[in-house]
C-alpha cells in the first residue's frame, strides 16, 4: 500500500517542480479531451435537441441504439478510427494516424453517444409547460433550443462533466490512434495521461502510475469545478 | 379575428372537444366557461398552435393556423399565452418577462422599459432581481401575467390567469385587462371558472359544455337566458324545476308537480320544460304577508335552511320544491325567519326563464 | 520431483510471462499438454516486461516467464526468483522501410543503428526510429545495441530529435506505428512474423550476436512467498526445458509462417552463452 | 389542537412571517385568507412540518413540532396537506391516491374500497385507471384531494383547494370539506383567497396580512367588523373612508373631507378614523327622493359609474368621496340611472363601521 | 476497410456457431458487468439519495469530487484495487487476484462515482411539490426513497444504463485486476470480451477484434432493451 503514499508524494512532487515531462502530457491531455468534449458538445447537443424534438420513424430504437453505444469499448472506437485513417484506409492521405488530431476525432467520436444520450434525458427532464411557454412567447426553432438548454443547463453541464471524463480517463483509443508517442517536440507527441500511466503500469512503476492518476483528477478537479460554477450560474 | 369551426379534439378516450363553432371579434373580450375537464385548456392550446386539433379549422384573421406550417411562428407571435399552472424560467423576474421581448429582437433599453412597466401592472415593481422560481403561487401568476403582456400581442389568450390570486390582486389584473383591451385593441381570450369575473369583463361568454359551446352570447344573455338547463345550473341559478306547459296564452301556466307557476315564454302546451328563477329574484315575506302579484306567483312554504353567503343568506324554502332566495342578513333579521318559518315566497312572471327539455 | 499426478483437486499454476512470448501462442499451445499430465490448471497472465515483474515480486504468481537477462538477474539477485532455466531464444530484428533511407540494409546491428541516428539527427525527415520506450525487454535490447553502438541513451539516444520516437506501447502497435511512419524498428521475430502480413516493413538487419533474444522460466521464491505453488512451479519450469517441449518449441509455428519462431535452448546453451545446468538441470 | 405561537419565518429576504399567534381547535374549519405572497401556503408548510420556522413555536396537541425529530413521523402522518398547485405521481390515478394508506400498511382490499370510495366523492369514479399526468388542472387537484383525504388525517391542510375548480365542482368539494369536519371530527385548515368560500366554510377566519394575523375570528366578525383598514378593503368593503371624530355622544359624528357621517362607535373626538360601509347597505334614490334616516345619512351625489357584477350591479356615486353600491339590474332600470345622474344615498350610521387609524 | 465488413461476418459466425471461446467470454463478460453493475446500483442510489437529501459540511465539495471522480481513469482503478488484493496487500489472504470477483470488485468501484452522481441528477429532477407530497402522506425514510425512485425511475434507469456501459466497456482495471486469463476451466478464466479484444488487437487480429466488439454490443443492446422496457413501465 505503501505505493499509494508514495504516488501522492510524487504527484506532489511531479506538481511542485513543474516536471517538464509531465506537465507537457498534462497539457496535451487537457487540450486533447478538452477540444474534444467541445466538439462533442457542438455535435451531441444539437444532435440530442434533434432527436428529443423530433418525430420520425424509429425514434425509439435510435434512441435505444445510443444508449446501446454508451458500452462502445475504446478499443473499438480506436480500431475503427484507425482503420479509417490510417495510410491504406479511406482517409489515409491526410497522415492523420498518431497525431494528436486523431486522439481528439477518436474522443470525439467515443464520448458522442453518452452525451448524445443525456442531453435527451436533460430536456425530457424539463418541464412542458416551459417548453409550451417559450413556443407561445414566439421562439423561432433556435430561440427556444437555447433557452430550452438554458433551464436544462444543469443536467446539460453534467452531460459535459461525464463526457469530459470519459474522454480523459479512456485509454484504448487514445494509445491506438496516438500511440503514446513522445518524441522531442511538442506537437509531434501523443503521449496523454492515460497513456502515460498504461506505460508507467506496464513498466511496474506503481507510484509513478498513480501519481499520474492523482495529476488527471487534479485537471478534472479544476474542470469541474469551472463546470459548477457555470451550472450555478 | 379567430374562427372556431367545428373544432375537434380527441386523446386517448372519447372526444373532449366535439365541433366547437365560434367566431370571437377583433378586439372583443371572450370568456370560456366550463366545468372542470370540459375542455377549456384544450381549446386554448389549439389556438396557440400547441397542439393540433382532431378535426375542424381554427382561422386567425383568415389564415387555418394548423394548415400553415411555416406562418406558424408568424401567427405565434401575434399571441400571447398564459398558462392554468404558470411555470417559470429558472432565473429573475425580470428574466422571465423579458423573454419574448428578447425573442423579438427588442433592444436592451426598451426590453428594460417594458418589463419594468409590465411589473409595475402586475404589483411585482421591486420583485425584478428575485429568483422566479422562490415566488408564491399567486406571484408567479402574475409574472406569468407581465410575460405575456409585455409582448402586446394582437390576441391574449389566459387560461384560468386569475385563480390563484386574492380578490385584491384579482381586481387589479382585471383592470389590467380591461385597459389593455381598451387601449391596445387587443383581443382577449380567456377561460375562468369565475363566472362573475367572465361576466365582469367579457363581452360574450361561451360556455363550454360536452365538448361543445352550449351557448354563446353576452354575459347578460348567458347568466339571465341559459340555453340549457345544465348551462343554467353552472351560471349559478339555483332553482331549476321541471314542469309541463298546462296553458299558453301571453303568460304560459307550468304545471310542476302539481303546483302552477306563471311565466313568460312563447312554448306550447305539452312541452316538457325546465324553469329557471334566480334567486335574487324571490322575494320572501312572513306567512301570508305579501301581496299578490297579479300575473304573478305567490307559494307559501316553510324554510328549510338559512346559509350564509358573501354579505348576503341563502333562504331556501321548500314550496313543495325547494326555492333558495338570497337575502341580505339585515333582511333575514328584520324579518325575523329561523329554520321551519312559515313563509311566502312569491316572484313575477318575467323573472322565469324557461328552457325546453330535450 | 514431481507432484502425485492424480491429487483429487486440480492444482492452479499461475504464470505472469511478457506479452511478446504470449502473443505467439506458444504458451496456449502448451498448456494443454501441461494440464494433461500433471493434472492441473494453468493460469497465465501476460504483461509489459516490468509489471510482469512486478506480479513476481508481489508473490502474485508461481512461475515468470520474461526475456531480459539483466533485469531477471537483478530480480533473482534480490531474492524475488529462484531456479532460473532458459528454454528458448530467438533473435531481434531491425525492421524498415523496403526503401530504406538510411541505407542500412545488412549492416551490423550496431553500424546501423549508429548510421539510422546520423541521418535522423543531420535532419532527414524521413528517417525515423520508432522505439518501444516501454521499459520491455524488446526496449532493453534496444538500449544495449545503442550503448554496443557507443552511445549514452538518454542523453543522446532519447529526446535528441524527431527522429527518434518512443511508442510507449507493445510490439504489435509499435510496429503498425513504424508502418504508418515508414520507420525502424526493433522487433522480436514472433511479434513481427505475426503482423507481417498487415505491414510494408521488411527486415533490414537480422544478424549479429547482439540481436540474441533468450527466454527463461523461473520459478518466485518460495522462502520469500511461503503459499507460492512451489512444486507445480518446478513442474513447469522442468516441463518447459524437457526434450519432449524443447522439440514442441523448436517447431512452433513452422505451419504458419514457414520459420520456426523459436529455437530450443537445449544444445545451444553456449550459442546463448548460459550455463549448460541453465538449459539441462531439472529444478529439484 | 393547533397552536401557533409567534411563528417567524424568513428566507432571504425580509420576513415572510413575523410572530403569527393563533390556536386552532380541534374540530374546527379555520381559514388563513390573506393577499398573495403573504405567507399563507409558508405557513401551512411549516405545521405540515416541510419546513422550519425561524422563530416561535407550533404545538399539535401540545407537542413542539418541530422540537422532536423522532415523532415527526408520526405527527406527519396525523396530517393531510393538499398543495397549491398539487404534482401527481406519474402512475394511475388510483395509485395516487392510494399512496398514503400503502404508506400506512392498509390491506390492499382496504385500499381498493377506500380509492374508490374516495374517487367517487371528489367527483372522478371514472378515472381511476387514467395516467395522473394527462388529468386536466382540474381533475389533478381533486385527485390531491382524494389522495389527502383518503387517509382520514386528523388535521387536513389544503392551499387553496379548489383555486382552479369550476363552481359546480368547488360546491362539491365545499360539501364534502364540510361532511368530512362532521363526520369524522377533522380539524381543517385551510387556506382560500375566495373570502366567500372562507366564510361558508369556516368556524373562524385568520386575515393573514404582513407577516401577522391581521384579525382572527368568525367569518361574521371579520367580514362585517374588520379590525384594519386593510383587512377591510380585503374582505371586499368597497367603501372606506378616511376621516375625524368630531363630535361623540352615543351615535359619533366624523369628518370625512368635509362631509359629515354619522356613525356607532366607541372613539373619542379627534381620533384619526376610517370607516367602512359595506356597499349593500348603501341605498341609492332618484335626486331627492329618499326619505331622511333619523341618525342615519343621506349624502347628494352624481353617478360615476354602473358596472355589472354577477347579477348585480355596481354603482359607483360621487358624493365628494366614492361611494359605490350593489344594486339588482333591475333596480338600476327601475330607478332609471345613468352615468351622471343626480342622485341620494343613504345609510342608516349602524352601517358605518369605524376603525381606529394608526 | 475491409476489416470491419470481415468482422461483422466473423461476428455472425460466432454468434451462429455458437463459438464455445467466444461464448464463454461474452458469457463472463455479462456475469461481471452485470453483477458490478447491480452491486453499483445498491450502493449508488442509496448513496446518492443520502447525499442529495442529506445536509452535512462539505457536500457540495462531495458532490464536486463525485463529479471528479467520473474522470478516473480505469487503470488507476484496477491499480488501487490491485494494491489492496496482491497477495503482499492488505487482502491479498483472500487470494481474490486473477479471479472473476477480484473483476467485479474493480468495475463496481469504477462506476460508481458515475452512477452515484447520476443518481443524484435523477433525484434533482423530480419535481420538488412530489417530494413534499410523499412526505405530507407520511412516507417513512425507506418508503419516501421508494417512491421517489419510482419517480425518478426514468433518469435512474438510464444511470444504470450508463453504469452497465461502462462497467462492460472498460479494460483497463479487468486487465490488471483480472489478468486476461483463459484457463481449462470456465470459472477459473478472467478472460472478458474487452479484454480479449485487447489482446487481439495486440496480435494484430483487427477483424476478430471488430467482430468481439460487436458481440458486446450486441449485449448492451439486450440489456438496454430490458432497462428500456422498465423504463417505460
Ligand atoms: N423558498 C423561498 N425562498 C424565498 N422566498 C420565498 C420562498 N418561499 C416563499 N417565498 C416568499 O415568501 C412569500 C410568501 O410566500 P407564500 O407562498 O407563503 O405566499 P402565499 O400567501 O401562499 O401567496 P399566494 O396566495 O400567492 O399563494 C412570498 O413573497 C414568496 O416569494
Ligand atoms: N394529453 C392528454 N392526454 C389525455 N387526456 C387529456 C390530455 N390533456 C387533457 N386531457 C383530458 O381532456 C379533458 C379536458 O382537459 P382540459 O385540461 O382541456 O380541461 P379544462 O376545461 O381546462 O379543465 P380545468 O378547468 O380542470 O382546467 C380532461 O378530461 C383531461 O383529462
Ligand atoms: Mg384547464
Ligand atoms: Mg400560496
Amino acid at each position: 500500500m505503501y505505493e499509494i503514499i508514495e504516488g501522492f508524494l510524487e504527484a506532489a512532487r511531479l506538481i511542485a517542480t513543474f516536471d517538464g515531462d509531465v506537465m507537457g502530457i498534462a497539457a496535451r491531455s487537457i487540450i486533447i479531451s478538452l477540444t474534444a468534449t467541445v466538439l462533442a458538445t457542438l455535435i451531441a447537443v444539437p444532435l440530442g435537441a434533434a432527436i428529443y424534438f423530433g418525430t420520425f420513424p424509429g425514434k425509439k430504437s435510435l434512441i435505444n441504439l445510443i444508449q446501446t453505444l454508451y458500452s462502445l469499448p475504446t478499443v473499438i472506437v480506436g480500431l475503427l478510427i484507425f482503420l479509417l485513417i490510417s495510410r491504406v484506409g479511406p482517409f489515409g492521405f491526410m497522415r492523420l494516424l498518431f497525431t494528436p488530431t486523431a486522439m481528439v476525432i477518436a474522443q470525439t467520436v467515443l464520448v458522442l453517444p453518452i452525451m448524445t444520450g443525456l442531453t435527451i434525458s436533460a430536456l425530457s427532464g424539463v418541464d412542458p409547460v416551459i417548453r409550451d411557454t417559450l413556443r407561445s412567447l414566439g421562439a423561432t426553432h433556435l430561440q427556444f433550443l437555447v433557452n430550452i438548454m438554458k433551464e436544462a443547463r444543469f443536467a446539460i453541464l453534467a452531460a459535459v462533466a461525464i463526457g469530459f471524463g470519459r474522454a480523459i480517463s479512456e485509454v484504448g483509443a487514445a494509445i491506438l490512434v496516438g500511440g503514446n508517442i513522445m518524441a522531442s517536440s511538442f506537437a509531434s507527441s501523443t503521449r496523454v495521461l492515460t497513456t502515460a500511466i498504461s506505460l508507467e503500469t506496464s513498466m511496474g512503476n506503481i507510484s509513478q502510475s498513480i501519481a499520474l492518476g492523482i495529476v488527471l483528477l487534479a485537471i478534472a478537479l479544476a474542470v469541474n469545478l469551472v463546470i459548477t460554477t457555470i451550472q450555478h450560474r | 379575428m379567430i374562427e372556431l369551426d367545428n373544432v375537434s379534439k380527441q386523446f386517448d378516450g372519447p372526444a373532449v372537444l366535439a365541433g366547437v363553432t365560434a367566431r370571437i371579434r377583433r378586439g372583443e373580450i371572450f370568456t370560456v366557461i366550463g366545468p372542470s375537464g370540459s375542455g377549456k385548456s384544450t381549446l386554448l392550446r389549439l389556438i396557440d398552435l400547441l397542439d393540433s386539433p382532431t378535426g375542424g379549422t381554427i382561422r386567425v384573421n383568415g389564415t387555418d393556423i394548423h394548415a400553415n406550417g411555416e406562418e406558424s411562428l408568424r401567427i405565434r407571435r401575434m399571441m400571447g399565452m398564459v398558462f392554468q399552472k404558470p411555470a417559470v424560467f429558472n432565473t429573475t423576474v425580470t428574466e422571465n418577462v423579458a423573454v419574448g421581448l428578447r425573442f423579438r429582437g427588442a433592444e436592451e433599453r426598451v426590453v428594460r422599459e417594458k418589463v419594468e412597466e409590465a411589473l409595475a401592472m402586475v404589483g411585482l415593481a421591486d420583485y425584478g432581481e428575485r429568483r422566479a422560481r422562490t415566488l408564491s403561487g399567486g406571484e408567479m401568476q402574475r409574472v406569468a401575467l407581465a410575460r405575456a403582456m409585455v409582448i402586446e400581442p394582437e390576441i391574449l389568450l389566459m387560461d384560468e390567469p386569475t385563480a390563484n390570486l386574492d380578490p385584491v390582486s384579482v381586481e387589479k389584473i382585471e383592470e389590467l385587462v380591461l385597459r389593455i383591451n381598451r387601449d391596445l385593441g387587443t383581443t382577449i381570450l380567456f377561460s375562468t371558472h369565475d363566472m362573475y369575473q367572465g361576466q365582469r369583463l367579457a363581452h360574450r361568454v361561451g360556455v363550454l359544455m360536452n365538448g361543445i359551446f352550449a351557448q354563446v352570447g353576452t354575459p347578460r344573455e348567458v347568466f339571465t337566458l341559459p340555453a340549457t338547463r345544465e348551462v343554467a345550473r353552472f351560471v349559478g341559478i339555483e332553482n331549476i324545476i321541471d314542469g309541463v306547459v298546462v296553458a299558453e296564452n301571453g303568460i304560459s301556466v307550468i304545471d310542476a308537480g302539481g303546483i302552477r307557476i306563471r311565466a313568460r315564454s312563447p312554448l306550447s302546451r305539452g312541452e316538457q320544460v325546465a324553469l329557471c328563477i334566480r334567486s335574487e329574484d324571490l322575494r320572501v315575506f312572513l306567512e301570508e304577508g305579501g301581496k299578490t302579484h297579479l300575473n304573478g306567483n305567490t307559494l307559501p312554504g316553510t324554510v328549510a335552511s338559512i346559509v350564509p353567503r358573501g354579505p348576503f343568506s341563502r333562504v331556501t324554502v321548500d314550496c313543495g320544491f325547494a326555492l333558495s332566495s338570497v337575502l341580505s342578513w339585515k333582511a333575514v333579521d328584520n324579518l325575523g325567519i329561523r329554520e321551519g318559518s312559515r313563509v311566502t315566497v312569491s316572484f313575477a312572471a318575467e323573472s322565469v326563464h324557461v328552457i325546453r327539455q330535450e | 520431483t514431481t507432484s502425485d499426478p492424480t491429487p483429487v483437486e486440480k492444482q492452479q499454476l499461475r504464470i505472469a510471462t511478457t506479452t511478446s512470448l504470449y502473443d505467439t501462442k506458444l504458451l496456449d499451445h502448451l498448456t494443454p499438454i501441461f494440464e494433461e499430465k500433471y493434472n492441473a490448471e494453468v493460469l497465465i497472465v501476460s504483461a509489459g516486461t516490468g509489471k510482469a515483474l512486478e506480479y513476481g515480486q508481489r508473490g502474485d504468481v508461481d512461475v515468470m516467464m520474461v526475456h531480459d537477462r539483466a533485469r531477471e538477474d537483478t530480480f533473482l539477485a534480490d531474492g524475488y526468483g529462484t531456479d532460473r532455466r532458459v528454454f528458448a531464444y530467438n533473435y531481434f530484428v531491425l525492421v524498415g522501410p523496403e526503401s530504406d533511407p538510411a541505407n542500412v540494409s545488412g549492416m551490423a546491428p550496431e553500424a546501423a543503428f549508429t548510421a539510422i541516428r546520423e541521418k535522423g539527427m543531420a535532419g532527414d525527415a524521413s528517417v525515423i526510429f520508432v522505439s518501444r520506450g516501454d521499459a520491455s525487454g524488446t526496449h532493453s535490447k534496444e538500449q544495449a545495441i545503442w550503448k554496443a553502438a557507443g552511445f549514452n541513451y538518454s542523453a543522446e539516444v532519447k529526446g535528441s530529435g524527431d527522429w527518434y520516437q518512443e511508442a510507449g506501447t507493445g510490439m504489435g502497435a509499435t510496429l503498425e506505428m513504424a508502418n504508418e511512419k515508414e520507420a525502424y524498428t526493433l522487433s522480436d521475430i514472433g511479434t513481427y512474423l505475426a503482423y507481417k502480413g498487415n505491414l510494408d516493413l521488411v527486415t533490414i538487419v537480422d544478424e549479429g550476436d547482439i540481436l540474441l533474444n533468450v527466454y527463461s522460466a523461473m520459478q518466485i521464491n518460495p522462502e520469500k512467498f511461503p503459499d507460492i505453488n512451489s512444486s507445480v512451479a518446478k513442474d513447469w519450469v522442468n516441463f518447459m526445458i524437457s526434450d519432449e517441449i524443447q522439440q514442441e518449441i523448436a517447431s512452433f509455428g513452422v505451419d504458419q509462417y514457414g520459420q520456426p519462431l523459436f529455437y530450443a535452448a537445449q544444445n545451444d546453451w553456449e550459442k546463448i552463452g548460459v550455463t549448460e545446468a541453465e538449459v539441462k538441470n531439472p529444478v529439484v
